[in-house]
């Protein structure tokens, strides 16, 4: 094979059937090491979280994709087709400029006007010193209740937009609960304090991805409809007039968590 | 829901229909076995040596060269598909890409595989690419399929890290990511290949000189056969992933694809059927009248040892070259699922008859004219060996398709 | 720094990656491929020194000559010597793998008292012991020998017999003895000078007689002439190898040989094709060609053929008298290109006492074939190198094996000029080996040395300065100037070679038609074979290829 | 100057005995065939085969072909398809090597032969305690799983080579480069020598209109080749239109 082995002659037949081959060859492992190489790219470029999100993104069922300015009734219907970043949105401020239509009431769970919501169903709030606090919201709270454990980041490491935050375990269910926002966390609360992290962004972050308002209603209703539907997959029941029970995970351990969970919390 | 259920449940992909967890693994079971037994005949050949099969100095090839050929006939839907969807930008074929990756991948592992305990001393497989001579066809097949092995594996990846949980792992997904941008790049090496080995595996026959039944003039360092197995392989690929597709609705009763990719499939086996059926024919009649007698061999001495063996010939052309081909093309034919199935198993089943015709049959005739016509009959660990590639190939399959979105074009979006 | 999945899975990542980069794999993959070149259970060939050395095969009658590849002491490969004037550097198949037979898993190198391993010192007692209570049998296959003599003489001081057992060959010239009153071991066949020769059964191309001699006669005068200057018809009931070779072959029904002859001797005699007028067998000419299935025109033909190119000679596989009268009516008793006498120089054998009704031991010298088992009562001590298989002695004990034994060669029964060949033993004898002689000598030092026999035997033929010595080139015996230097070269594997045969002083009368003897089975050359076992690698002729189907002996 | 060694045997010489086989698994160590191996799965580099006329009965001919590697001068199918350069066209003797050490045990060059002359080892090589010693050194021992075939005793040219040099000559002897078959026949049937030599006696005889090869139409130009005077058996030289012959005992 190579001109130092016995054998080899310098024959046309060889060089050529050997630089094909190696030709050939080079362009395979080429292409997987190019691949390798972005894939360390993006991690050092803290573009895996965003990345990954993508693909899952993609992936999403139709009915999970629907655009905020839908949700808030401002829309008859729309696709989001921007992973809901909507700081990359072209007709983010088209749209937005409509009048919204949704009946607060319409929400099944309570939600806070003053709370930056994300689709992952935590809460945001930008506190006096520049310093964000986030927490899981009531739907996610009726849902898990008291987890069986906690797994927060440590304090100072970072935290990637759409990356995970921190994963709770309940009835055997690990759920991952994804970062609203990227920054550093400067300290952790949990359960049973009113907030899970406090991050401290690198920048003055944009927060217009996070939903707000008349939004926020339509989304948790159109959420609680989803749940609606996948719990009376098991059983038909649930919440008394549409307000939800707490802890409908021990409430209602039969019906399929694992697939509630994964669209609760966005996560495939 | 049991514990295990439920830890099954979480690798398969949320919201896909499957069979429970207990009649998977009753499916599973029989191709263990059978997967297992193989592994042991293997072991015997490995340890006590070829004379374990029925093999001998005149039948130097059995069964297994038949199944290799045969099997990487079939798995050629893999490279062809990829070369449609992403060089001829085909992509209405998406949908069954990634279970031709999987077939691919699984028929040439396996074929490598059986090669490695046919030949007398594995150890020293290796030293193919240290002294190579490029003058034989077994070194281009052995260079292309080993190279072809490793695009299957880079394009078996990203379906396989698409799995519930793999995906968890960002590395994964990201590299997924990536890797998917340069899949076209591996699609067209791996047509180029593919086209080389697929061809090569004819020559592997047709450079016989002294097996005047194999022996065909070609085209420079190529005899014809080199063309026509690439003719075959591509017209066969695409039968077999119809074929295997459907096997898999009608297992899981469910709709995987649309039956209008499908139809593409038959039409493009089809049209390739057709253009080597005639090939093939003139192929025939020039050896027959042209190449066999300037050897002094006549029909004669090919066709009157054994009444069958004369059927062969026509057999792999009409009933099961030139009917499907027919059967594929004609629109009134073609809409009908059922013939279209009926088409694409008798392709299957054409190209493993020619394959075993080149193989088996080139063998059992005898060349000095004193010599008898030989039959052989496989050993069991033959057989065995056989049956563990086929396991394997089904157990791999079901796999991805219980945990791997191997469908996910389906999915409305 | 806790350790995630992920560091654990680049991590094996990076270690396979950098484990290619190191030479570990490819040296791993070097060494298994160098491990499969020499793998521990496959033998290595000894190297050593490399001597080529002269002696001759003791195996059978022959006495073929045989140049010795030696590596490291031991034969690693024999060959026919070119300059032997009976060979002429042919040997059977089996000698090419003679060489091997010494580690043959039937080699025999204890001795068993019926089937139980016993020792040489209890096998000397018994035999003492039966010695002094009456008389003993000695059975010899190769009779002539130095080693004979010892045998001989043994024999006679203990009142015993001396039997010598004789091959095919032989026993075919018996009928001629008989009729000429000469012993059988003083006759041959003039083979050089015959033209035509009727073989009934003979396999005179397998194996017949000294390999090399007759087939190097058939190559050079028949082999694909369609008129050759030698003619050869095999009347045999199957194609053998020889009858499919022959010039003419003729199938005779199974058995009926001598109706064949008898025919045969009707229509020579009726039809005048010979000078003798008889005697006639008293079977008509058409019973004969009915019971041997041949037409009669076809049998006319024969015997026209048969005369067509004299001289003519008939040679059988057995001592069928009925086919051997044949030559009485053909004339080819006494003359050129017929059975000879040869010149007479040594002493006879062959007039042998029977052996006395109250034998107590029967020894059977390692020389006799394996299959002949004496009608005797008393104890049987048996000589062999192999154990041929189905005890038939009460005790074995095992004799030199190949190249073992310092033995002599006599003439070769078909030979029609004397010889003598020594077949010097190029390998110690094993000490758990004996020959006879050595065993008697044991009990009695009075016996005749072979050694010293051998050395007479040379001085001998210095003596009468007859015949030539065939080394390198031939010299005549006249011109050695010492019989030491004689015996040397002779003790170098030369041949001794006497004077062509006198045809004249052979005369031989028939009165009657003899009455056909049994017949004897036809033979090829595994059966003229003399050890019970073939070379293993014999097994190519009838295992590994279709050329042969199997011996009937066993292959141990 | 390179030679070409080939052998003309005369078929109306060979009497079917067999030492020629003998001979040669003697000096190619060749071991004792394993229990189970038959005619198509033992090793006989040099192998005598019967021939028929096919006729029964008093009509029925029969004849003996020793058939050994041809060393095919031209596209010797072999060489060309080994995938490891483990057969090599030696081009000064004309001698297609088998170099058993450098062999994957693929078999396609046995498929490739047309005169079916290469054996594959199914066993591995094994001798009766002891018999080692009777080895012949000059040939080493093939193992298990890989391809032999007959290499014209390339020992014994590799020895006439020595004794040339040692004498200070370039060309080895021709007598003293006689393979173990030649040598082993005992009606002197096999005629060894260069056929490149226009006047060695071999070369000679491979011209007399008696001789002829094996399957020459399919133009591999054997440099074994065969001489008989008689017409049925130069028939089986090659393909006839009719039905060929079967072999006896198979």
């Amino acid at each position: 094979m190579f001109p130092w082995i016995d054998g080899f002659h310098w024959t046309p037949t060889h060089i050529i059937f050997l630089s094909l081959f190696g030709a050939a060859l080079s362009a395979i492992l080429a292409t997987a090491a190019w691949g390798l190489w972005r894939t360390l790219g993006d991690f050092r470029k803290h573009l895996a979280a965003a990345t990954c999100w993508r693909e899952n993104f993609g992936e999403l069922p139709a009915v999970e994709k629907r655009c905020r300015h839908e949700l808030a009734g401002r829309l008859p219907s729309r696709q989001c087709d921007h992973a809901f970043d909507c700081r990359t949105c072209p007709n983010y401020d088209k749209f937005a400029a409509l009048p919204a239509n949704v009946p607060a009431s319409r929400a099944g769970v309570s939600y806070s006007d003053n709370l930056l919501y994300h689709r992952g169903h935590t809460w945001v709030r930008g506190d006096w010193d520049g310093t964000f606090a986030i927490g899981l919201d009531e739907f996610a709270k009726h849902l898990v209740g008291s987890p069986e454990s906690v797994k927060l980041p440590e304090v100072c490491d970072e935290v990637e937009s759409e990356g995970i935050a921190w994963t709770m375990i309940k009835n055997g269910h690990k759920i991952r609960v994804r970062s609203p926002l990227a920054g550093t966390v400067i300290s952790t609360g949990g359960p049973d304090s009113d907030f899970y992290l406090k991050i401290l962004p690198h920048s003055q972050p944009n927060l217009r991805h996070l939903l707000k308002g008349p939004e926020v209603a339509g989304w948790l209703a159109a959420e609680v409809d989803r749940l609606q539907m996948q719990m009376s997959k098991g059983k038909a029941t649930l919440a008394d007039g549409g307000t939800m029970m707490p802890d409908l995970m021990d409430a209602e351990p039969g019906s399929d968590w694992d697939a509630i969970l994964e669209s609760t919390f966005i996560d495939r | 829901m049991s514990e295990t259920a439920l830890v099954d449940r979480r690798w398969i992909e949320r919201g896909a229909e499957r069979a429970s967890t207990m009649r998977f693994l009753l499916w599973l079971f029989p191709w263990v076995c059978l997967l297992l037994l193989g592994v042991y005949a293997a072991g015997l050949c490995f340890y006590y040596g070829l004379n374990q099969t029925n093999m001998d100095n005149r039948f130097a090839f059995g069964l297994w060269i038949f199944l290799d050929l045969t099997v990487i006939a079939l798995g050629a839907g893999a490279f062809f598909t990829g070369f449609l969807v992403y060089i001829l930008k085909q992509q209405d074929l998406k949908p069954v890409l990634n279970s031709a990756v999987v077939i691919g991948l699984t028929c040439y592992s396996g074929a490598v595989a059986v090669l490695m305990v046919d030949v007398g001393q594995p150890l020293r497989a290796w030293f193919t690419f240290w002294y190579p001579n490029t003058h034989s066809m077994l070194t281009e097949v052995t260079f292309c399929i080993s190279c072809y092995l490793l695009v299957l594996v880079l394009e078996y990846i990203p379906v396989l890290v698409k799995n519930r949980q793999l995906r968890r792992v960002p590395s994964f997904l990201v590299f997924e990511h990536q890797a998917h941008k340069l899949v076209p790049v591996l699609a067209g090496v791996g047509a180029f290949l593919s086209f080389f080995h697929q061809g090569s595996l004819g020559g592997l026959y047709g450079v016989l000189r002294g097996r005047p039944f194999a022996y065909r003039q070609g085209f420079m360092i190529w005899p014809s056969t080199f063309f026509l197995f690439i003719l075959s392989a591509i017209a066969v690929g695409p039968s077999f992933l119809m074929l295997v597709v459907a096997t898999a609705e009608k297992i899981t009763g469910q709709k995987l694809v649309d039956f209008r990719v499908y139809r593409k499939l038959g039409f493009i086996s089809g049209v390739m059927l057709a253009i080597y059926v005639a090939a093939k024919a003139i192929d025939t009649y020039v050896w027959l009248n042209v190449t066999s007698p300037s050897m002094g061999f006549g029909p004669w001495d090919y066709y009157s040892y054994w009444p069958l063996s004369s059927t062969f010939l026509f057999t792999a052309t009409v009933p099961l070259g030139l009917l499907p081909a027919i059967l594929f093309i004609v629109p009134r034919t073609a809409r009908h699922r059922g013939l279209l199935l009926l088409a694409a198993a008798l392709t299957c089943c054409g190209v493993a008859l020619n394959r075993f015709v080149m193989t088996v049959q080139t063998l059992a005739l005898p060349t000095l004219p004193f010599d008898p016509f030989l039959k052989y009959t496989p050993s069991w660990q033959e057989v065995a060996t056989f049956g563990a590639v086929v396991a394997y190939g089904v157990i791999v399959y079901s796999l991805s398709y219980r945990y791997l979105p191997m469908f996910e074009a389906m999915k409305g979006e | 720094m806790k350790f995630s999945r992920r560091d654990l899975l680049i991590g094996t990542v990076g270690i396979t990656a950098g484990i290619a980069f190191t030479p570990v794999p490819w040296k791993l993959l070097g060494d298994a491929s160098i491990w499969t070149q020499n793998w521990p259970w496959i033998p290595q060939p000894s190297h050593g020194p490399v001597e080529t050395k002269l002696s001759a095969c003791a195996l059978c009658v022959a006495g073929c000559g045989m140049r010795v590849r030696m590596a490291a002491g031991f034969p690693v490969g024999v060959s026919g010597v070119t300059t032997n004037p009976v060979t002429q550097g042919a040997l059977c198949p089996l000698g090419f793998a003679a060489h091997q037979l010494n580690w043959h898993p039937a080699r025999l190198l204890t001795v068993r008292h019926n089937g139980r391993a016993s020792s040489w010192p209890e096998a000397q007692a018994a035999f003492a012991k039966t010695c002094a209570e009456g008389p003993v049998a000695v059975i010899d296959g190769r009779p002539g020998r130095a080693a004979s003599a010892t045998l001989e003489v043994f024999a006679a001081k203990h009142n015993g017999s001396y039997q010598a057992v004789s091959g095919p060959e032989t026993n075919a010239l018996v009928p001629y003895a008989a009729w000429s009153e000469v012993p059988v071991s003083a006759l041959g066949y003039d083979l050089e000078n015959a033209r035509t020769i009727v073989s009934f059964g003979a396999p005179l191309l397998d194996g017949w007689g000294t390999p090399g001699r007759f087939t190097r006669l058939w190559s050079e005068r028949a082999a694909g002439q369609i008129n050759p200057q030698l003619r050869l018809i095999q009347i045999e009931p199957s194609l053998s190898h020889t009858a499919a070779r022959a010039w003419r072959w003729v199938a005779v029904r199974e058995g009926t040989q001598s109706a064949l002859a008898a025919a045969l001797a009707r229509v020579l005699v009726e039809e005048h094709l010979v000078k003798t007028q008889g005697p006639l067998p008293d079977m008509t000419l058409e019973q004969a060609a009915v019971q041997a299935g041949i037409p009669i025109t076809a049998i006319r033909d024969l015997a026209h053929a048969m005369v067509e190119c004299a001289p003519t000679v008939v040679i059988t596989s057995d001592s069928d008298p009925t086919v051997s009268a044949l030559n009485v009516l053909l004339g080819a008793i006494g003359t050129p290109g017929g059975i000879v006498l040869k010149t007479k120089m040594n002493q006879q054998h062959g007039s042998v006492p029977a052996a006395p009704a109250t034998v107590r031991a029967t020894v059977i010298d390692g020389t006799v074939p394996w299959d002949l088992i004496p009608p005797t009562q008393g104890e049987v001590f048996r000589f062999a190198a192999w154990d041929g298989g189905g005890s038939n002695a009460d005790w074995l004990l095992p004799s030199p094996g190949f190249l073992e034994e310092l033995t002599d060669i006599p003439t070769a029964p078909t030979s029609s000029i004397e010889t003598y060949t020594i077949a010097t033993n190029l390998l110690a004898q094993p000490q758990e080996t004996q020959t006879a002689a050595q065993f008697f000598s044991k009990l009695d030092g009075t016996l005749p040395d072979v050694d010293k026999s051998i050395h007479a035997r040379c001085e001998q033929i210095f003596q009468a300065k007859l015949g030539t010595i065939y080394a390198g080139k031939p010299t005549p015996v006249a011109q050695f100037t010492s019989g030491a230097k004689l015996e040397a070269q002779l003790r170098n594997g030369s041949v001794w070679l006497g004077e062509s045969p006198r045809h004249t002083t052979l005369r031989c009368a028939l009165k009657t038609w003899p009455t056909a003897a049994a017949p004897a089975p036809v033979t090829d050359w595994t059966a003229t074979w003399a050890p019970p076992v073939l070379p293993l690698l014999a097994a190519k002729l009838y295992q590994e290829s279709t050329l042969r189907d199997a011996p009937g002996r066993s292959q141990a | 100057m390179s030679a070409r060694y080939g052998m003309v045997i005369d078929l109306d010489r060979c009497t079917g005995c067999g030492a020629c086989m003998i001979a040669c698994a003697a000096e190619n160590n060749v071991s004792p065939p394993e229990p189970r191996a038959t005619w198509r799965t033992g090793i006989t580099p040099m192998v005598v085969r019967a021939l028929s006329n096919g006729k029964d009965g008093t009509d029925r001919r029969e004849a003996f072909i020793p058939i050994t590697c041809m060393h095919c001068e031209h596209e010797t199918p072999c060489v060309s398809v080994c995938p490891q350069q483990a057969v090599e066209f030696d081009k000064s003797t004309g001698i297609v090597m088998q170099m058993p050490q450098r062999c994957l045990g693929c078999r396609y060059c046995m498929t490739a032969c047309p005169y079916h002359a290469r054996y594959f080892n199914w066993w591995d090589p094994q001798w009766p305690p002891g018999m080692e010693k009777s080895l012949n050194p000059g040939v080493s021992v093939r193992m298990r799983g890989v391809v032999e075939k007959c290499n014209l005793c390339h020992s014994r040219y590799h020895d006439a080579l020595q004794k040339a040099a040692a004498a200070g000559k370039k060309e080895i002897d021709v007598a003293d480069y006689v393979p173990a078959c030649v040598e082993a026949c005992p009606t002197g049937a096999i005629q060894f020598g260069d056929l490149a030599d226009p006047k060695d006696p071999a070369t000679i005889a491979a011209k007399s209109p008696d001789a002829f090869r094996l399957l020459e139409a399919i133009g591999t130009e054997p440099k074994i080749h065969y001489k008989t005077t008689q017409a049925w058996i130069r028939a089986l030289a090659d393909r006839q239109s009719d039905r060929p012959t079967e072999a006896p005992h198979v």
